[in-house]
């Protein structure tokens, strides 16, 4: 018996492989918003990473001659009361919001990709418990959770870390475990348990990388989220302490007090959180647009 | 192949050993309702009490309209669900007696298609590692040479280009899909597939194709088919024999031939009269009766015969018991006491 | 002029109304003039400390038997609120309840009143209070603000509690109501006994816990007033936007910031270390630099700085940290570092969370050590985690502490400085400063007991350097120029009836 | 409908106690008490025994597990408790802010509502147009932009603007006064927390509304309505919209129980006194009981809003029914 | 037979990110009064959207019509200003779509959407367009009519959907309705009843039809003519008895070979098209048949065939239509 005549003819599928610089080309196109959010996040990790490269001044060194100056040549952004300049500490302010963020988000994300995927997979006793325990979580007041972690194990940026991830920690669970429990009834899952695969592999190779469109949309969200809720924290005199570089923490005290003289102390802070804040969930967003496939279109 | 081959070989298979036996199947599901929070409300009586069997090599198709409990009656066979009662025997061996191990390894011998192209390959693995993962973790091939080799070859099979080994599905398109989808159900050298609506999704031209397909793997491979679905024209174009079902339950089962040209159940007639003939000549002669009214809810299915409220022949006696499935002729078998 | 509602801002709110019982100062700017006292600050001449009046009483009061016998003449036209006249055996029911509570009640300045031994009332106008020593400390203690002459018949018929939600007194104003974080507002009270006072209609204090709120609050004149002291950025801030819409009134301020090394912890049992840390402060600088920023100043020792017995600049300049040359200072310092092994120090430091001044002055402090190569690991806390910390858990090296005290009492308030002391949390041990202190105590006479201090202060901040001072505070009331008759005091605990309080209706 | 609330509010229960369990633990795990705090007014010496005694009448010489048996007891005789740091009965702190906190909310939801829908409905139906655009980035923004921050720059604006124009500058109330009483002062002093959060508020709901308008403007129920020749007007309105509400109302649902969250930054800011500063505040008192129970009421708005919201759900979508 | 509607040169096309998506080319054929006209062809050639073209439905962006006219009654529908064409949508033609699950709307009662069309097009007041609308529930096979219009669509099984959308369909009494695949989502049986109802109640109210399907069978039983489509270009027009039995196009013979067939024996092994269907955004000016096409010659690589008749009424556009009578014999 002859094996099937003839074999397809594949040459305009080759041409889906389209090279690289097109397709970005095409992302920006089609999202020119997210474009835009990934420029910002770029400039932002640059500033960041070389933040000393960039900029001359020390960031907590007081300057008692330039107390308060407003923006002119020297000092883009002016100083702020201890002299420091405004700029440079919103620069390096980059860096602790930029390494919280990122920190919380992966944690945040991943830990309640873990319980999200065990409790749609494993149901029964054990998801009835981790959704219990997330709806007390999720119903938690956010401040009261960083106040105990910060009075309990100190202030500092690890501690606004594990404060700002344990409210990720449920959320991310709780989408996680959606789309879990949506695949579990997807056909190549089944087709997983009919070629006689463990549990394990079945979760680890079937499920989990299915459900990473989610994971990565959230993850993208909380950077933004985090950099956020640091911002805020800080501001309440709970997060990051002086005299650390951050911006939540600039807006505090002064900034507010001489808010009429002296406005480019508190304005320009707040523009970096929300440029920050807008870039990611710029970022987020196209993200959502590119992998949520509800919203694409095919 | 010339059709009288065909025909020969029809006429021998259905005779040899039994390859599967289904006994007296029963799967209920418990019914929920409500969006937020679930609640039961009753059962949904999916496969009450259908018994079949299948011999090596042949096909049986299994038709009926959506939602009478074809898909259901498969995923039972294949333990991706428990059924509520009855037996599955397999090359006579009841799976019910199955250990962990013997389960994996029969597990082998069983494979699935699935109608949905789209969904039923991991959109994250390429084909490659579709077809590879299996035969690296049941060993058919450890060698990772080989193992290359052989996915070469199932894919040459399957009619697709060695190369898209490479691919992953989003690349392809849906007959392209259903190959590997195919090609996956033989990496393992199963004995029994499964094809639940293999082609339903299928563009006629595509559809065609797959079918042919199959046809060839059937034979090369000496496969049996269990092949659902609800386009009568396939089914009369590709299988042995034929099992009509209506709410869960069998109404009518008989070699292919015998039953399109002498339907019994009344299901049945009207169900082959609804399938129009793409001949306009024909169709100006045929008779059109369809049966009135839809198919009633398997929560709550009628009494008696499930189909009397839409059975033109229905009597009294049809309300209250539920009919016998006999053997009308050799092999013709009905669940109506009115034919 | 007479009449008008006199707003202003509190940064704090009591936990209850009960000043006894209470430390913190938002027991007195709202409630303060709900009440009268024996005796007070004179409200004209708010800056001196010695200069204490009647408020109750009537003339001077007589002093016999050496200094143990305190007799004042009770005013016999006063009446509470009420309507109850009030006599001697109110005042004396007061301090009972003050120097002897019963059980179970507490009395947060108690110790303040060691030396008295009973208080009675030999007559309805008279109370005598007898001693069992002489004591400086005494008048000072009767002069607190906080001794809020309550009514014996309120004590006797609701119990020692009732105080603490209830308010009935004799001062120049009546409660009204107190609305829980918002405000507390007072009317007149026509029977007042000072004749003709108060001014006001009436006040409204409002509770504005953000130092902008409040400084927002008085340049959008939602309040006209504010009592416990602005930074002068912020007085500068107003002065530059109101211009003479706004008056500003300053004094020094009988607080101070203390960086207190922890004597338990190495190398700072090592009083070269923290002779060190001293000396490497430039407090000279830092003044005119911080008192452009923070609500300090004043360069001082363990006096209030205007005091007849603090240190003049030229003794001051003697002790280490305080010298003129800034360069030999810090020269000095990183020899001693050196000499203890400790050239790269790195300081555990235990800051409050609180900008004004505490941060302000942790982080120009912080920046005068890194001169002599010390690394400070700041770590700032809110004020209970901050306070665990520095009564309790001892985890610093250095942890930032302050001393205020309402009335200016020296000789009371350098007992801060003595190891063993309640409030002293640098854990030190030093017998021979304790045996000044007693020798201070015993000194009647005020040149003595100036030369006694000096020594006392030589070796407390300088040879052993049990703790740093850094700056003493500066208070700086900016307020609506239409506010008059209120005065500054060294202390914003005191003068706080608002009974010579008065608006000018010609510049509202 | 009945059986399926009642079932729900039993589900309440493992929730709020697992809040209540650990609130107490988290509150107990801080170092110092509200006793030290009190008496640490002037950095005097603290007396011991004073704080001993404050403690003993707080009850905070108890076991903990005694501690929390009264503060669960308290939910069966209907006792609140008083606030360890006024001795105030709770019922009688929270509901003197609850006032101001719930008009700010209500406010702030207003404010949020006539921003989103409009802005959502015109940015879905205008998609990819310069429109969407910019009301994408608006509310992109709004999420951004932190409302504490906002906050400042209103007053900053406040304060620029009303200097140039009436040569004074001018600051909103400082003391809450009841919209029935003055509704004007009243609506000076709220109006600018109510954007400052709304604005955040709106964003969120701003791109729920297009999203889920979006969605439904694919469907083809949509289309249609556009085949039965409808005005365009009636078929966004009739058809589109209902059905696009139904998520947007549950956000907004759901975001209200969040607010009181919200509003705690945005009380700070202007000094409001509401339930987020009095939360704050007893934050920084220690007032163990006073958060627990500010805790319990959070949590148990929120576990009371899902309710309704789901409740809301089955009430506007037919297609959801509960026997 | 009058013409009611006819389609010239009409091109609609999509313009997205990956190009250029040409879905209806050029395509023109006619409907006359009270005939049934069906549209055929594989997924994705453009059946949709040329019937979508029709009531300017196209949802722009991405899609709009580039070209061609459709004259409807005379007036090309082309021109017509919006509130003109909103006079013909459901009035005069209407639509009944695929999916009956999803083309009612959930959350309005039946009743509301069936009668605000009655109501908009025809001024009918509330209680007339409600009897109306009881009638048309009658007709359509519904009992119980006024107790349904209070009912939201979830009320109803599929077949049920499907019967409310014929009323809505046949309630202003239009010219021409277009079934966009009415009955691909139902079951066989009642699919059968939906196709007979909508064929009876044409022809009783002298509606003309355009049934739109890929089922050939469906063609063979109720079409009075047929389009063949094939990316985006109709490729073989005729009755129905022409095109199932002397098909003038490769492609249609091919349809028809790959289908398998009830009534023949099923000894016969389908003979399948092989490739794909093309790539819309990359068609070349060529006959896009050619490379699944067992006919195809120099010619076809080099211009696009025309839609030409090959006698009789039937068109077939093919460079070879004359010399295929032969192998569909040979192939069937
Ligand atoms: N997991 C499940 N839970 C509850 N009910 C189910 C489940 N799976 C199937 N059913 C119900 O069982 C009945 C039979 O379903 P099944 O999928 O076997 O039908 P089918 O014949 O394959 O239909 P189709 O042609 O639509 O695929 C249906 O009414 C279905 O709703
Ligand atoms: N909104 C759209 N955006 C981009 N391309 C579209 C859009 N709608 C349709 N198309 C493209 O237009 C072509 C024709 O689509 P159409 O829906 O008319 O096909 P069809 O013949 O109706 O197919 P089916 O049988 O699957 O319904 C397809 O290639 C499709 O991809
Ligand atoms: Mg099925
Ligand atoms: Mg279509």
């Amino acid at each position: 018996m002859a094996t099937p005549q003839a074999v397809i003819d594949t040459s305009e599928l080759d041409q889906l492989r389209i090279p690289l610089r097109t397709q970005l080309w095409r992302l920006v196109r089609k999202q020119p918003l997210g474009a835009a959010g990934a420029f910002i996040v770029i400039i932002m990790s640059l500033a960041a990473i070389f933040a000393n490269v960039i900029t001359s001044y020390n960031p907590v060194a007081n300057d008692l001659a330039s107390m308060l100056q407003s923006p002119e040549a020297n000092h883009w952004m002016g100083t702020d009361e201890f002299g420091r300049d405004i700029l440079t500490r919103v620069i390096y302010g980059a860096r602790t919001a930029l390494s919280i963020g990122l920190t919380a988000a992966f944690l945040g994300a991943t830990g309640g990709l873990v319980l999200g995927v065990a409790s749609a997979y494993f149901g029964g006793i054990f998801d009835l418990i981790t959704q219990r325990i997330v709806d007390v979580l999720m119903a938690f007041p956010l401040i009261i959770m960083a106040l105990a972690v910060v009075a309990t194990l100190g202030p500092g940026a690890q501690n606004v870390i594990i404060a700002i991830t344990i409210p990720f920690i449920p959320t991310c669970a709780r989408v996680v475990r959606s789309s879990a429990l949506a695949i579990r009834e997807i056909p190549y899952v089944d087709a997983a348990r009919a070629l006689g695969f463990s549990h394990a592999r079945i979760i680890l190779r079937h499920m989990v990388p299915n459900v990473m469109a989610p994971y990565l949309i959230m993850l993208s969200t909380f950077v933004g989220q985090a950099i956020l809720l640091e911002a805020v924290l800080s501001y309440l005199g709970m997060g990051v302490q002086d005299p650390t570089p951050a911006w939540g923490l600039m807006l505090k005290g002064g900034a507010e007090e001489f808010l009429e003289s002296a406005p480019w102390v508190s304005i320009f802070p707040g523009l970096a959180i929300s440029f920050a804040v807008f870039g990611f969930n710029l970022f987020g967003d196209a993200m959502r647009d590119v992998l949520d496939p509800k919203m694409r279109r095919d | 192949m010339s059709a009288q081959i065909r025909e020969s070989r029809d006429k021998s298979v259905g005779k040899g050993e039994t390859l599967l036996e289904v006994r007296n199947l029963k799967k209920y599901f418990a019914v929920t309702e409500g969006v937020v929070r679930r609640r039961a409300i009753g059962n949904v009586k999916a496969v009450d009490g259908v018994s079949f069997t299948i011999a090596r090599g042949e096909i049986l198709g299994l038709v009926g309209e959506s939602g009478c409990g074809k898909t259901t009656t498969g995923r039972c066979i294949l333990q991706l669900e428990t059924p509520t009662s009855g037996e599955i025997v397999f090359e006579g061996v009841n799976l019910e007696k199955l250990d962990q191990k013997a389960m994996v390894a029969w597990r082998q011998k069983i494979q699935v298609i699935f109608q949905d192209p789209y969904s039923s390959l991991n959109p994250r693995m390429k084909v490659g590692e579709i077809l590879g993962e299996p035969m690296r973790v049941h060993r058919v091939e450890p060698n990772a040479a080989k193992r290359r080799q052989r996915i070469a070859e199932l894919l040459t099979v399957c009619g697709l280009p060695a190369k898209f080994a490479d691919r992953y599905p989003h690349e392809m398109s849906g007959g392209q899909r259903q190959r590997v989808g195919i090609a996956r159900a033989l990496c393992l050298n199963p004995d029994f597939i499964i094809c639940d609506e293999a082609v339903s999704a299928l563009d006629v031209s595509i559809q065609a194709q797959v079918i042919n397909l199959l046809e060839d793997l059937r034979e090369e491979f000496n496969l049996t088919y269990l092949f659902i679905a609800h386009d009568l024209s396939v089914v009369h174009h590709l299988c042995n024999r034929v099992a009509v079902m209506y709410l869960g339950r069998m109404v009518e089962l008989a070699e292919s031939d015998e039953l399109f040209d002498n339907p019994m159940h009344p299901y049945t007639q009207a169900l082959l009269s609804a399938v129009p003939v793409p001949d306009p000549t024909v169709e100006a002669q045929r008779s059109h009766q369809v049966p009135k009214g839809e198919v009633p809810s398997p929560i709550n299915p009628p009494s008696g015969c499930v189909f009397h409220p839409r059975c033109p022949l229905a009597v009294d006696s049809c309300r209250a018991q539920v009919p016998e499935f006999r053997e009308l002729k050799p092999g013709h078998w009905v669940a109506c006491p009115r034919v | 002029e007479k009449g008008g509602i006199l707003n202003f801002v509190v940064a704090g709110e009591t936990p209850s109304y009960d000043a006894h019982r209470e430390t913190t100062y938002a027991a007195v700017h709202p409630y303060a003039p709900f009440y009268s006292v024996l005796i007070r600050v004179n409200p004209k001449n708010p800056q001196s400390p010695t200069d204490i009046v009647c408020d109750l009483c009537k003339g001077k009061w007589k002093v016999a038997d050496e200094g143990k016998t305190y007799t004042f003449k009770i005013r016999d036209d006063v009446k509470f609120h009420d309507g109850t006249p009030l006599t001697a055996k109110d005042i004396v029911a007061t301090f009972n309840k003050i120097i002897f509570p019963p059980e179970g009640v507490p009395s947060a300045r108690k110790t303040f009143f060691k030396m008295v031994e009973s208080v009675s009332a030999p007559d309805d106008y008279t109370v005598v209070f007898k001693l069992k020593f002489p004591s400086g400390a005494f008048l000072p203690a009767v002069a607190a603000p906080y001794n809020y002459v309550y009514s014996k018949k309120d004590l006797d018929t609701h119990g020692y509690n009732w105080h603490t939600d209830h308010i009935n007194g004799t001062g120049p104003f009546i409660f009204v109501q107190h609305q829980p974080g918002a405000f507390v507002e007072g009317k007149k009270n026509p029977n007042y006994h000072h004749k003709g006072q108060p001014y006001l209609d009436g006040f409204k204090a409002i509770i504005a816990k953000k130092m902008s709120v409040r400084i927002q609050a008085i340049r959008g004149n939602r309040a006209a007033i504010e009592f416990r002291g602005f930074p002068p950025k912020a007085r500068d801030d107003l002065v530059a936007a109101l211009g003479d819409k706004v008056t500003v009134q300053e004094s020094d301020w009988n607080c101070v910031l203390i960086a207190t090394p922890n004597h338990k912890r190495k190398p700072f049992d090592d009083a070269r270390v923290r002779r060190a840390l001293s000396l490497g402060m430039d407090r000279w600088g830092g003044s005119a630099y911080l008192s452009r920023i923070a609500i300090v100043k004043t360069v001082g020792g363990v006096v209030f700085p205007n005091h007849p017995l603090a240190a003049n600049k030229q003794e001051l300049q003697q002790l280490a940290g305080y010298w003129p040359d800034l360069e030999k200072s810090r020269a000095e310092a990183k020899k001693l570092l050196a000499e203890a092994g400790a050239s790269n120090l790195t300081v555990d430091y235990n800051n409050r969370d609180v900008d004004q001044p505490y941060k302000v002055v942790s982080t120009w402090l912080i920046d005068q050590w890194t001169k002599i190569g010390v690394t400070t690991k700041q770590t700032v806390r809110p004020t209970p985690a901050f306070y665990a910390t520095l009564r309790k858990s001892h985890e610093y090296d250095v942890s930032i502490d302050f001393n205020c005290q309402s009335i200016v009492n020296p000789i009371a308030d350098v007992s801060k400085y003595l190891c063993g002391a309640g409030n002293n949390y640098s854990q030190c041990e030093d017998p021979k400063l304790g045996e000044m202190y007693d020798n201070l105590l015993r000194t009647g006479d005020v040149k003595g007991q100036r030369a006694i201090i000096r020594q006392y202060e030589r070796r407390a901040l300088d040879e052993q350097a049990h703790e740093i001072i850094t700056l003493w505070w500066y208070k700086i009331n900016p307020h609506r120029s239409y506010v008059k008759g209120w005065k500054i005091a060294p202390s914003h605990y005191l003068n706080q009836q608002l009974d010579n309080v008065w608006l000018d209706k010609k510049l509202m | 409908m009945y059986a399926y609330v009642v079932k729900r509010l039993f589900l309440m229960i493992p929730t709020l106690f697992g809040a209540a369990l650990l609130v107490f633990f988290l509150m107990r795990l801080l170092p110092g008490d509200p006793c030290e705090i009190r008496m640490a007014g002037t950095g005097q010496y603290a007396d011991p025994e004073a704080i001993a005694i404050c403690q003993k009448d707080l009850g905070l010489d108890k076991p903990r597990i005694v501690q929390f048996g009264g503060f669960i007891g308290g939910y069966f005789t209907g006792d609140l408790g008083v606030s360890m740091w006024t001795h105030q009965p709770i019922a009688y702190e929270i509901g003197l802010r609850f006032k101001l906190s719930l008009q700010l909310a209500i406010m702030t939801t207003m404010v949020a509502v006539a921003l989103a829908l409009p802005l959502g409905i015109i940015s879905a139906v205008k998609q990819d147009t310069w429109i969407d655009y910019a009301v994408r980035t608006f509310s992109i923004a709004g999420i951004a932009i932190p409302s504490f921050w906002l906050g400042i720059m209103i007053i900053l604006g406040l304060l620029i603007v009303t200097q140039a124009w009436l040569g004074e500058g001018w600051m909103p109330p400082i003391n809450y006064v009841s919209p029935f009483k003055d509704p004007w002062g009243n609506f000076t002093q709220l109006i600018w927390p109510a954007v400052a959060t709304g604005y955040r508020y709106s964003a969120v709901a701003t791109r729920m509304t297009r999203s889920a308008m979006l969605e439904v403007l694919r469907e083809d129920y949509i289309r249609t309505a556009r085949a039965k020749g409808l005005v365009e007007k009636l078929i966004i309105n009739r058809h589109a919209l209902k059905n696009a509400l139904l998520p947007v109302v549950t956000l907004i649902a759901i975001e209200f129980a969040f607010l009181i969250g919200g509003l705690v930054v945005t009380e700070q800011v202007f000094n409001l006194n509401g339930l987020g500063k009095l939360f704050v505040d007893a934050v920084g008192n220690q007032d163990f009981t006073l958060v627990q129970q500010l805790v319990m009421l959070v949590v148990l708005i929120f576990v009371a809003t899902n309710l309704v919201v789901d409740v809301l759900y089955a009430w506007l979508d037919p297609r959801i029914r509960y026997a | 037979m009058a013409k009611l509607l006819e389609i010239e040169n009409l091109r609609t096309q999509f313009f997205t990110a990956d190009g250029v998506v040409r879905a209806v080319d050029d395509v023109t054929y006619d409907v006359n009064e009270g005939e049934t006209v069906a549209l055929v062809g594989e997924s994705g050639c453009g059946k949709s959207v040329s019937a979508l073209s029709i009531l300017r439905l196209i949802p722009w962006p991405p899609g709009r019509i580039v070209g061609g006219s459709i004259r409807f009654l005379g007036k090309d529908l082309l021109q017509l200003s919006d509130p003109e064409i909103r006079r013909v949508r459901g009035h005069q033609i209407a639509m009944v779509f695929q999916e009956p699950m999803t083309s009612l709307n959930p959350v309005l009662t039946i009743g509301l959407q069936l009668t605000e069309t009655m109501q908009y097009h025809l001024g009918m007041s509330n209680e007339q367009a409600e009897k109306r609308a009881v009638e048309l529930l009658r007709m359509v096979g519904i009992a119980d009519g006024e107790r349904r219009l209070q009912q939201y669509p979830h009320h109803f099984s599929g077949g049920m959907r499907q019967r409310v959308m014929i009323a809505l369909a046949l309630s202003c009494e239009p010219k021409l309705i277009i079934a966009d695949e009415p009955t691909t989502a139902l079951d066989v049986t009642i699919q059968a009843q939906i196709l007979q109802l909508m064929k009876d109640l044409s022809n009783r109210m002298g509606v003309a039809l355009m049934i739109i399907t890929h089922n050939l069978g469906v063609v063979a039983r109720y079409a009075d003519r047929v389009n063949v489509m094939y990316a985006g270009k109709i490729v073989e027009e005729g009755t129905a008895e022409q095109i199932y039995h002397s098909p003038k196009h490769p492609y249609t013979i091919g349809l028809l070979a790959s289908v398998p067939r009830m009534d023949q024996h099923r000894g016969r092994r389908l003979v399948p098209i092989e490739g794909q269907p093309p790539d819309l955004t990359k068609l070349d000016n060529g006959c896009a048949y050619r490379p699944r096409c067992r006919w195809a010659f120099d010619r076809c690589a080099q211009a696009i065939p025309p839609l030409e008749h090959v006698g009789d009424g039937q068109m077939s556009a093919c460079f070879r239509k004359h010399e295929l009578g032969d192998d569909v014999k040979a192939a069937s």
